[in-house]
């Protein structure tokens, strides 16, 4: 019909027909290089968790022994030597006070923190979405149970929620589902509210009428048109939600239903480090130092996949445009 | 840099425009000279409103990529730095969108929104900048504008942020107006009554126009030369008296011959079957107390099937709000609606607003399938790929999103949209605005096909008389949320009975610009003649332009 | 709007309520016997017997709760030993450790939080709205990626080492800073403000990220919206139309996180407080929880519950201002 | 410790005589919650509170082992005993006055230790119950009709005469405890008292906020330097902050800054990453005091659970313990000293020195395995060690961790139970729920052997439904005997040894294994002078203190 295709025109051979969404999305997140990068970033942390027994065999030492000999007893177990003992042996040096190995430590670290922090991230953030959406879209009472069910968990300390915990569960329940249980329950409701208030604004829109007139129930209308929407602030409170969960995890093990000592996490050597950042720098500088990477690697890809997910961003991205002449003449046109 | 080149307002050598691989503008050359008005016409996707664009540089940084020579009275475009571009930007030329209902802030007050431009441009006070706001938004025939310039945008009709934006664009007293489609939403009075103002405008302070229209008859009553655009490229330039009077163009000749004639009635309905949906006496009242506005006044009507109910009106007179509330998009204030179980859709007035912008458009046009059960995608495809094609889009632009479309293109997709779940009755408002004839014709042909295949019933909201009149087999008048008359099309359209049905047919442009002289100045003598009334009556609704 | 209110009054005290059955049953299921601790730990069985009959531990914990009910609609009566201690209406009972009314101890506390949480939120607001719009503002450039990275450290690094530092760099090395200590503002306001300056700015710099990204994305996400090419067409700078235009599209989930946030605060920034000393109801709640004084520990949720509602009513009543296309519920 | 006493390295940075006047800061962690004499639970009478509260009798503020001793406060000797050391007499000294100025009077002792019988006030150590007549059966004055407690007898305003229900030659001790505090009746306001308690020191409570948050001292009136021959009272006025963290009171006190520079702690002590930092600088190394109280941290052990029933695996463990790294989880050689003996190292306790079970520095893991092996644990052992979860603490996980590396070493695997605090005290104090193996700590009330042993070891102390510290539940007639045998002297000097002798002979049944005795470090101000740390609290008097 009278639709023009002028790809023809353009001299351009037959042009590929455009791909479906999703392989599209997958075009727009490789199309930005940093992303690339910080999933590399990423996947190496991911990797470095996985692989802490093989890393510290290659190194050679044991997470939890002590080395007494390596720190100065009198000078409060300050690690002897620079750099915080930094040695053949112990790579990144070792920890004050006990002498244990400090790389040992973070490898092992990650896996609690990564781990826990990462899947309960997760799962606040279904939580989170899940009510937050029932509260915007289910009416007026799912609104106001949905509400002040979240008020009354926002307002429950996280050392009544522990002592609660303690009494209740039993020693046999695994202690990182315990406490990625605990996280999660703690700290969905910021994403709850972003996604409700958001919601709020977005059901107002024609194309979500337009959506309910087609058939759609409350849910699907919420899956298919509100969710791509809401991906935008929920990636990005999401991605800041793992180091405020590394934080829980280290609170919770004061409360006693944190990771057993002495296996370590970077949410527990963080506090410890506190306040030796004066006499021994990079025992406060290493975990704050991984989780800073692991949060920088998760915003960026975050940001990216945000990115992605806006189709308007194709061609900011230039996915798809080749031609070495458009960039001249664009570069041309910006000034 | 800028020369001193008093000449031409608009100078645009061999200008292209590239979407990725899509070629949308391909050597296209014009000149304006100031005070001038040029009329650019053509088919939907033609290119026109990217060409628009490009007069403001507002390609920039998007991706797309221009080549070509624009200038702007004196500024070459494609080389101005960011602060000149500024310089030209509303405060030289003025632009109106082609889809204005979302063009507006929905945040802040339509009158604020004036006032933010004005004073940039001419800088002020925000006192001066706000009663700069509220003379315009009277200019363009916004009724009670001192309070209306409070309105946030939802609360405004289509045709009213539409006029907002032409009133935003006036506000800064441009050199050039860049006008995309700036009557598609309004009634053929207020769209005369506006047409009529640019006409004024550019007696008295000489400013030049670019009027893109899909509208023959829009660009006969208003502009001096004609561009008649197809596929990228112009096909035909002249003085608008030799092209629409004498065409040379392949395309100007078929185009003219499509434009609808307000004579030319829809053939003979087929009987017109049980009656689909039943209102009485709707109401809508919006907001509470003193504040309240009634936007439906106690309208009734049926629709049976197979049987086509046009609704035109005032712009304002409340159209989509009773559009809405007969799909049940809107909660009534009082009155009844019986549906019965029918299957309906909406096309909706603003094609951006109702596409959602991150899924493609295939994927909203194959919502409804799915809604319904289907879940062979390979079906789904075929379908949405038929229905596409049927509205003239071409099939594989099914993973494109709206923003890759012209603002003709996404109302076909809205239109396909309600046609994929095949329901036993559309309200449509304002459906075809954004189309050019050829297309429009095409796409009420489909509509009367269905009808005569479904026994499908249709609500059509609309303001081109012309085209009602060709689809539809009653048609109600609106006004001030009231229907001011209904009966069988011919009827209405032949011997009218209410003043304001005949106001409007009067009002309807024609094509020759010769008869559209005429008619400017009859208007002007009914539009006084209609204000002492109203002054009398203790009215006064009806803006001066 | 009354509707509205009257809701919000309901919701109000179905949430606290709901608190204080939830912190009841809590500590009654959690180890640590009270009359134990209260007594101290060489009281004799015969002893802590009778501190049990005091604090009326014996009866079953609906009888508890129920005299706590009482408490809160009638007020209670207490012995001092000496005489009777009279605890008005809204009486949440008599410290176990501390021996006098809960309200009493909160009414004490409260402007102490409301210092600490008042000032922060000002300035994590400002500090987050204003990082979230220069790096929307100057988004792709070296400014923005320096923002996003300090944003980040702020985020994730914990408050007790932000606060350390600022204490170490603003107090003791360049002396340029009082170290902090509150004294109410009706003392003297100036020492109220200085006092309370680094606590302000440790907690705005944690909290401030989070809002520092939200705002840039909601704004990149208006920025991507055909209202905003409008301005744009119009020659308004890239500045206006973020710091006006995006910014209010930026406005919902700001206002929706920071009532969350300051009203959960008023439970207690606990490590704040404790890391600078600020005796306000953080400080309280985790000596209460560690002293098992129940009748504190129920107070200081319920006052927490009390701010969240209050904060969440004010939040919903703006946004409503602020977004006329929502409807107030 | 004999060897660094910390008056001598200790003081301020000017030099001079310490003159009056002037106000001393005073920056605690913990505030004052508890100031009702009734309620303290203090050693000597306290820090503060001795500054408000005087005593029948008092500790002697000298530096060092001078200071365990006991002085006259309230009275003008330290009590005199019959022949069984079973009824103890004083009398009052002449000119005693309140705040008020109204005089004190023995009746006035008689019912601050009455008050301290009430439910209300409950807190205080727990020897007046044990040792009065009738101590156990009383209930206090609230509820005794106006009876009174009969072992305490006043025949007149002056004297004031104790019947106890055995010999206690340490009760000059016990007469230093702030329930030895004189409470006008009258004034007393039960409960609230602890908001202004009637003074009877040098300084007086001007503003009590927030349940002891923040004191005010100044100076009382009525207090005559010419009855107290301890307290120099030197500044005007004492003003007492707390709630501070434990890094901000040291950052402060080395910044010394303003107001901060007449300014002590009386809670704190420097944390092993700041003894770093400190140590580096001469300046304000110092203004380091260092001091020791008479506390011992230890393993202890339940008989009553297996494998702790074999006394091989007990001592097997003590082989085993790796003390060099337990001492560095608690900050390392300046802040703990390892112990061998149950008995802090200071004279007045009777320190003997033993180490029944030689592990050395670090260890004796093949002495340990030996043993393990005798007692049928050849393929090593699993065990369950109980911690607090306290972070930092003594008792915390630091320690735990230490102990199940040195144990592993040997053949031990230790699996580690943390609980919270509160849930922690309860589980170890009762009988019925104590685990096997734990960690503990115990502190003198007053330095002697006395209070030190017959709590962890007597097994008459043994508490079946209530807070137990015998958590050996050691019940051995001849450790009984010894204790009763040493209490009936009335001659300090002569008992200190005969504990120390009791010491070693318990310690060879190995049921506790003593980890570390703590060491004081505090930091002061610059303007502080006068500094004197005796052994018996091992912190800064700061009765002693002068700012100018
Ligand atoms: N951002 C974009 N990306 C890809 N293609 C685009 C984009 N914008 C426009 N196009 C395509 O460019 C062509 C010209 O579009 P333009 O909006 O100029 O049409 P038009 O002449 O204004 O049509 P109408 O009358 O329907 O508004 C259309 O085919 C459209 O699909
Ligand atoms: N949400 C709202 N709040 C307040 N007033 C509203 C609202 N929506 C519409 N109105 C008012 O109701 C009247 C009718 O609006 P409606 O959109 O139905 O007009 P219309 O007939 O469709 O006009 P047009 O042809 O210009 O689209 C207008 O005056 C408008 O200002
Ligand atoms: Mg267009
Ligand atoms: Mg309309």
């Amino acid at each position: 019909m009278s639709e023009a295709l002028l790809a023809s025109q353009a001299g351009a051979a037959q042009a590929a027909a455009p791909a479906s969404g999703a392989r599209q999305f997958w075009r727009r997140l490789r199309a930005q290089r940093a992303v690339t990068v910080a999933a590399v970033v990423f996947a190496l942390l991911v990797f470095v968790a996985l692989a802490a027994p093989l890393l510290t065999a290659l190194e050679g030492q044991d997470p939890n022994a002590f080395h007494p000999a390596l720190v100065d007893s009198a000078a409060g177990g300050v690690p002897k030597g620079s750099f915080g003992g930094i040695s053949g042996d112990h790579w990144l040096g070792v920890e004050p006070q006990t002498g244990r190995d400090l790389f040992a430590r973070l490898v092992y670290g990650a896996r609690v923190s990564l781990g826990v922090a990462f899947i309960a991230t997760l799962v606040q953030v279904f939580i989170g979405v899940s009510l937050g959406l029932l509260a915007a879209l289910g009416g007026r009472w799912a609104d106001q149970v949905i509400s002040r069910f979240t008020d009354v968990v926002v307002a429950l300390p996280l050392l009544v929620i522990g002592l609660g915990l303690i009494a209740i569960v039993p020693d046999s329940v695994p202690r990182p589902v315990l406490i990625t249980a605990v996280i999660a329950v703690v700290g969905w409701s910021g994403t709850s509210k972003i996604v409700r208030s958001s919601a709020l604004s977005l059901k107002s829109l024609d194309y979500v009428s337009a959506a309910r007139l087609s058939g759609w129930g409350r849910l699907a209308v919420a899956r298919r048109e509100l969710l791509p929407a809401l991906a935008a602030p929920v990636i990005t409170y999401g991605v800041l939600l793992v180091p405020a969960n590394v934080s829980i995890e280290a609170a919770l093990s004061f409360l006693g239903v944190g990771i057993k000592p002495p296996t370590p996490s970077w949410g527990q050597m963080l506090t410890d480090a506190n306040t030796w950042y004066q006499s021994a720098p990079t025992y406060l500088l290493l975990p704050a130092g991984f989780l800073f990477v692991t949060v920088l690697s998760l915003t960026v890809v975050g940001e990216g996949v945000r990115t992605a997910l806006d189709p308007r961003a194709a061609s900011r991205l230039k996915v798809g445009v080749k031609s070495r002449k458009d960039a001249k003449s664009r570069k041309e046109a910006s000034k | 840099m800028t020369e001193a080149t008093t000449e031409a307002l608009v100078e645009v050598i061999d200008l292209g425009i590239s979407f990725g691989e899509t070629r949308a503008v391909d050597g296209l050359s014009f000149s304006l000279a100031p005070g001038a008005a040029l009329g650019v016409v053509g088919e939907s996707g033609s290119g026109k409103s990217a060409s628009a664009y490009a007069l403001l540089g507002l390609h920039r940084s998007t991706g797309a990529v221009v080549d070509g020579t624009v200038r702007v009275a004196g500024t070459d475009v494609q080389r101005a730095s960011d602060a000149e571009l500024r310089r030209l930007r509303g405060g030289v030329a003025a632009m109106v969108f082609q889809d204005p209902l979302s063009s507006l802030d929905p945040y802040y007050a339509i009158g604020d929104q004036i006032a933010e431009v004005y004073r940039v441009h001419r800088g002020g006070s925000k006192r001066a900048a706000r009663a700069r706001a509220v003379e315009v938004l009277d200019r363009v025939g916004i009724p009670d504008a001192a309070r209306k310039a409070r309105s946030r945008p939802h609360e405004f009709s289509g045709g009213m942020r539409q006029r907002a934006l032409i009133a935003m664009a006036l506000a800064c007293e441009p050199k050039l107006l860049i006008a995309d489609e700036p009557t598609t939403a309004l009634d053929v009075t207020v769209q005369a009554q506006i047409l009529d103002l640019l006409h004024g405008l550019r007696q008295e302070t000489g400013m030049g126009l670019l009027l893109v229209t899909h509208d023959v008859g829009v660009a006969a009553e208003s502009v001096d030369d004609v561009l008649v655009m197809r596929q990228g490229r112009a096909v035909e330039r002249g003085p608008v008296r030799d092209v629409l009077g004498a065409p040379k163009a392949a395309y100007t000749k078929e185009l003219l011959s499509a434009v609808p004639r307000l004579d030319a009635a829809k053939p003979a309905a087929s009987d017109a079957g049980e009656p689909l949906l039943e209102a009485r006496d709707l109401r809508k009242v919006f907001g509470r107390g003193k504040s309240s506005f009634t936007a439906v006044d106690g309208v009734s009507l049926t629709v049976r099937r197979g049987e086509t109910l046009g609704v035109v009106g005032e712009s304002g007179s409340g159209k989509t709000t009773l559009g809405r509330m007969l799909v049940g998009l809107l909660d009534t204030t009082s009155g009844t609606i019986r549906r019965d179980g029918t299957a309906v859709q909406m096309v909706f007035q603003d094609p951006v607003a109702s596409l959602n912008p991150r899924r493609s458009i295939g994927e909203s046009v194959a919502d409804p399938l799915r809604a319904s059960g289907v879940r062979d995608e390979q079906r789904i495809r075929a379908r949405v790929g038929e229905l596409l094609e049927r509205v003239g889009l071409d099939p594989d632009r099914y993973d494109r999103y709206p923003h890759e479309f012209s603002g003709g293109q996404r109302q076909r997709v809205g239109i396909a949209r309600a046609l994929a779940a095949e329901p036993q009755l559309i309200v449509c408002d304002e459906p075809v605005s954004a189309l050019d004839v050829t297309t429009q014709a095409h796409v009420t042909e489909l509509l009367a096909e269905l009808q005569r295949e479904l026994g499908l019933g249709l609500v059509f909201i609309a303001h081109d008389l012309a085209v009602v009149r060709q689809v539809s087999d009653r048609v109600a008048v609106m006004r001030r949320g009231r229907i001011v008359e209904e009966g069988a099309v011919d009827e209405v359209y032949g011997s009218p009975k209410d003043p304001y049905t005949r106001q409007l047919l009067a009002a309807v442009p024609t094509v020759d610009p010769v008869l559209a002289a005429v008619r400017r100045a009859a208007r002007k003598e009914l539009r006084e003649q209609l204000r002492e009334q109203a002054d009398g009556a203790g009215r006064d609704e009806v803006a001066v332009a | 709007m009354t509707g509205f209110l009257l809701r919000r009054l309901g919701g109000a005290v179905f949430v606290l309520l709901a608190l204080s059955v939830v912190v009841y049953l809590v500590f009654y299921a959690a180890p640590g016997n009270v009359a134990q601790i209260v007594c101290g730990e060489r009281c004799s069985p015969a002893q802590v017997a009778q501190v049990h009959d005091r604090l009326q531990l014996g009866d079953p914990i609906y009888v508890q709760y129920w005299h706590f009910l009482q408490g809160l609609f009638a007020g209670r009566d207490f012995s001092s030993g000496v005489g009777v201690v009279h605890c008005d209406a809204p009486c949440l009972g008599l410290s176990y450790r501390q021996d006098s009314p809960v309200t009493d101890i909160l009414v004490n506390k409260l402007p102490v939080t409301g210092s600490l949480v008042i000032g922060a939120f000002v300035l994590w607001i400002l500090l987050g709205v204003g990082t979230g719009l220069l790096s929307a503002w100057k988004r792709g450039g070296a400014i923005e990626r320096t923002l996003t990275g300090l944003t980040l450290i702020g985020f994730s690094t914990p408050v007790f080492v932000i606060g350390l530092v600022l204490i170490i760099v603003f107090c003791s090395t360049l002396g340029w800073l009082p170290f902090p200590q509150y004294t109410p503002f009706s003392d003297n306001p100036e020492q109220w403000f200085w006092g309370l300056l680094l606590p302000w700015i440790s907690l705005a710099l944690i909290e401030s990220a989070k809002y520092a990204r939200l705002v840039r994305s909601s704004m990149l996400e208006t920025l991507a919206e055909d209202h905003v090419r409008t301005f744009r067409a119009y020659g308004l700078t890239e500045r206006a139309i973020v710091g006006k235009h995006a910014l209010r599209g930026a406005v919902a989930p700001v206002i929706a996180l920071s009532a969350l946030d300051a009203g959960s605060m008023f439970g207690g920034a606990v490590l704040t407080e404790s890391l600078f000393g600020i005796q306000g109801i953080g400080k309280l709640l985790v000596d209460s929880v560690r002293q098992v004084d129940l009748p504190v520990v129920v107070g200081v949720v319920m006052t927490t519950g009390f701010f969240v509602v209050l904060a969440n009513a004010v939040a919903d009543a703006l946004y409503a201002m602020a977004d006329r296309r929502v409807v107030l519920q | 410790g004999p060897d660094d006493s910390g008056a001598k390295n200790a003081g301020g940075s000017s030099d001079g005589k310490p003159q009056k006047g002037g106000t001393l800061s005073v920056l605690n962690n913990e505030p004052q919650t508890d100031f009702d004499p009734a309620r303290l639970y203090t050693s000597g009478g306290g820090n503060v509170p001795s500054l408000v509260f005087r005593t029948l009798t008092t500790r002697n503020r000298e530096a060092g082992a001078e200071g365990t001793k006991v002085v006259p406060d309230l009275a003008t000797d330290t009590g005199k005993p019959n022949a069984d050391a079973t009824v103890w007499t004083y009398t009052l000294k002449d000119g005693l006055k309140y705040e008020d100025g109204s005089p004190i009077t023995t009746a006035d002792i008689k019912y601050g230790i009455e008050r301290s019988f009430a439910a209300e006030l409950s807190g205080g150590a727990p020897y007046l119950r044990d040792w009065l007549v009738g101590g156990d059966k009383y209930e206090g004055p609230y509820k005794d009709g106006g009876k009174g407690l009969a072992s305490i007898e006043t025949p007149d305003a002056k004297t004031i005469v104790f019947h106890l229900n055995k010999p206690e030659g340490e009760f000059p001790y016990l007469a230093t405890q702030t329930q030895f505090a004189p409470v006008p009746k009258a004034k007393d306001t039960g409960t609230k008292y602890e908001s202004h308690p009637v003074s009877s020191g040098p300084y007086k409570v001007v503003k009590n906020e927030n349940d002891g948050e923040h004191l005010v001292l100044e100076r009382n009136p009525n207090w005559s330097e010419a009855t107290d021959a301890e307290r120099k009272a030197y500044p005007d006025s004492i003003d007492v902050r707390s709630g501070l963290d434990a890094s901000v009171i040291n950052q402060r006190l080395s910044a010394s800054q303003g107001p901060d520079s007449a300014a002590v702690t009386t809670d704190t002590n420097l944390g092993p990453a700041e003894l770093a930092k400190v140590g580096g600088d001469k300046a304000l190394a110092g203004r380091v005091g260092t001091g020791h109280f008479g506390y011992t941290n230890y393993i202890a052990f339940n008989p009553k659970v297996k494998p702790f029933d074999d006394p091989k695996v007990r001592q097997a463990i003590a082989y085993a313990v790796d003390r060099s790294s337990v001492v560095n989880a608690v900050g390392g050689s300046s802040l703990a000293e390892p112990a061998t003996t149950f008995l802090p190292n200071q004279k007045a306790f009777g320190y003997t020195e033993f180490d029944h079970f030689p592990a050395g520095a670090s260890g004796n893991a093949a002495k340990a395995k030996e043993l393990l092996k005798e007692a049928g644990h050849a393929d090593g052992l699993t065990v369950t060690l109980t911690h607090s979860n306290a972070k930092g603490g003594p008792k915390g996980p630091e320690v735990a961790t230490a102990l199940q590396d040195a144990l592993k070493k040997a053949g031990i695997t230790v699996k580690l139970q943390g609980l919270e605090a509160n849930d922690y005290n309860e589980t170890i104090q009762s009988v019925s729920k104590e685990p096997g193996f734990f960690l503990r700590g115990w502190g003198a009330d007053w330095p002697s052997g006395g209070p030190f042993l017959a709590p962890i070891f007597d097994g008459r102390q043994i508490v079946k439904d209530g807070a137990n510290f015998n958590t050996g539940l050691l019940d051995d007639p001849s450790v009984n005997k010894e204790v009763d045998e040493i209490n009936k002297l009335t001659d300090l000097a002569a008992a200190a040894p005969r504990w120390g002798a009791l010491d070693k002979k318990i310690g060879e049944q190995a049921v506790v294994v003593p980890l570390f005795h703590p060491v004081y470090k505090r930091l002061v101000g610059k303007d502080i002078k006068n500094v004197v740390i005796s052994d018996w609290t091992g912190v800064l008097d700061i009765s002693q203190v002068a700012v100018k």
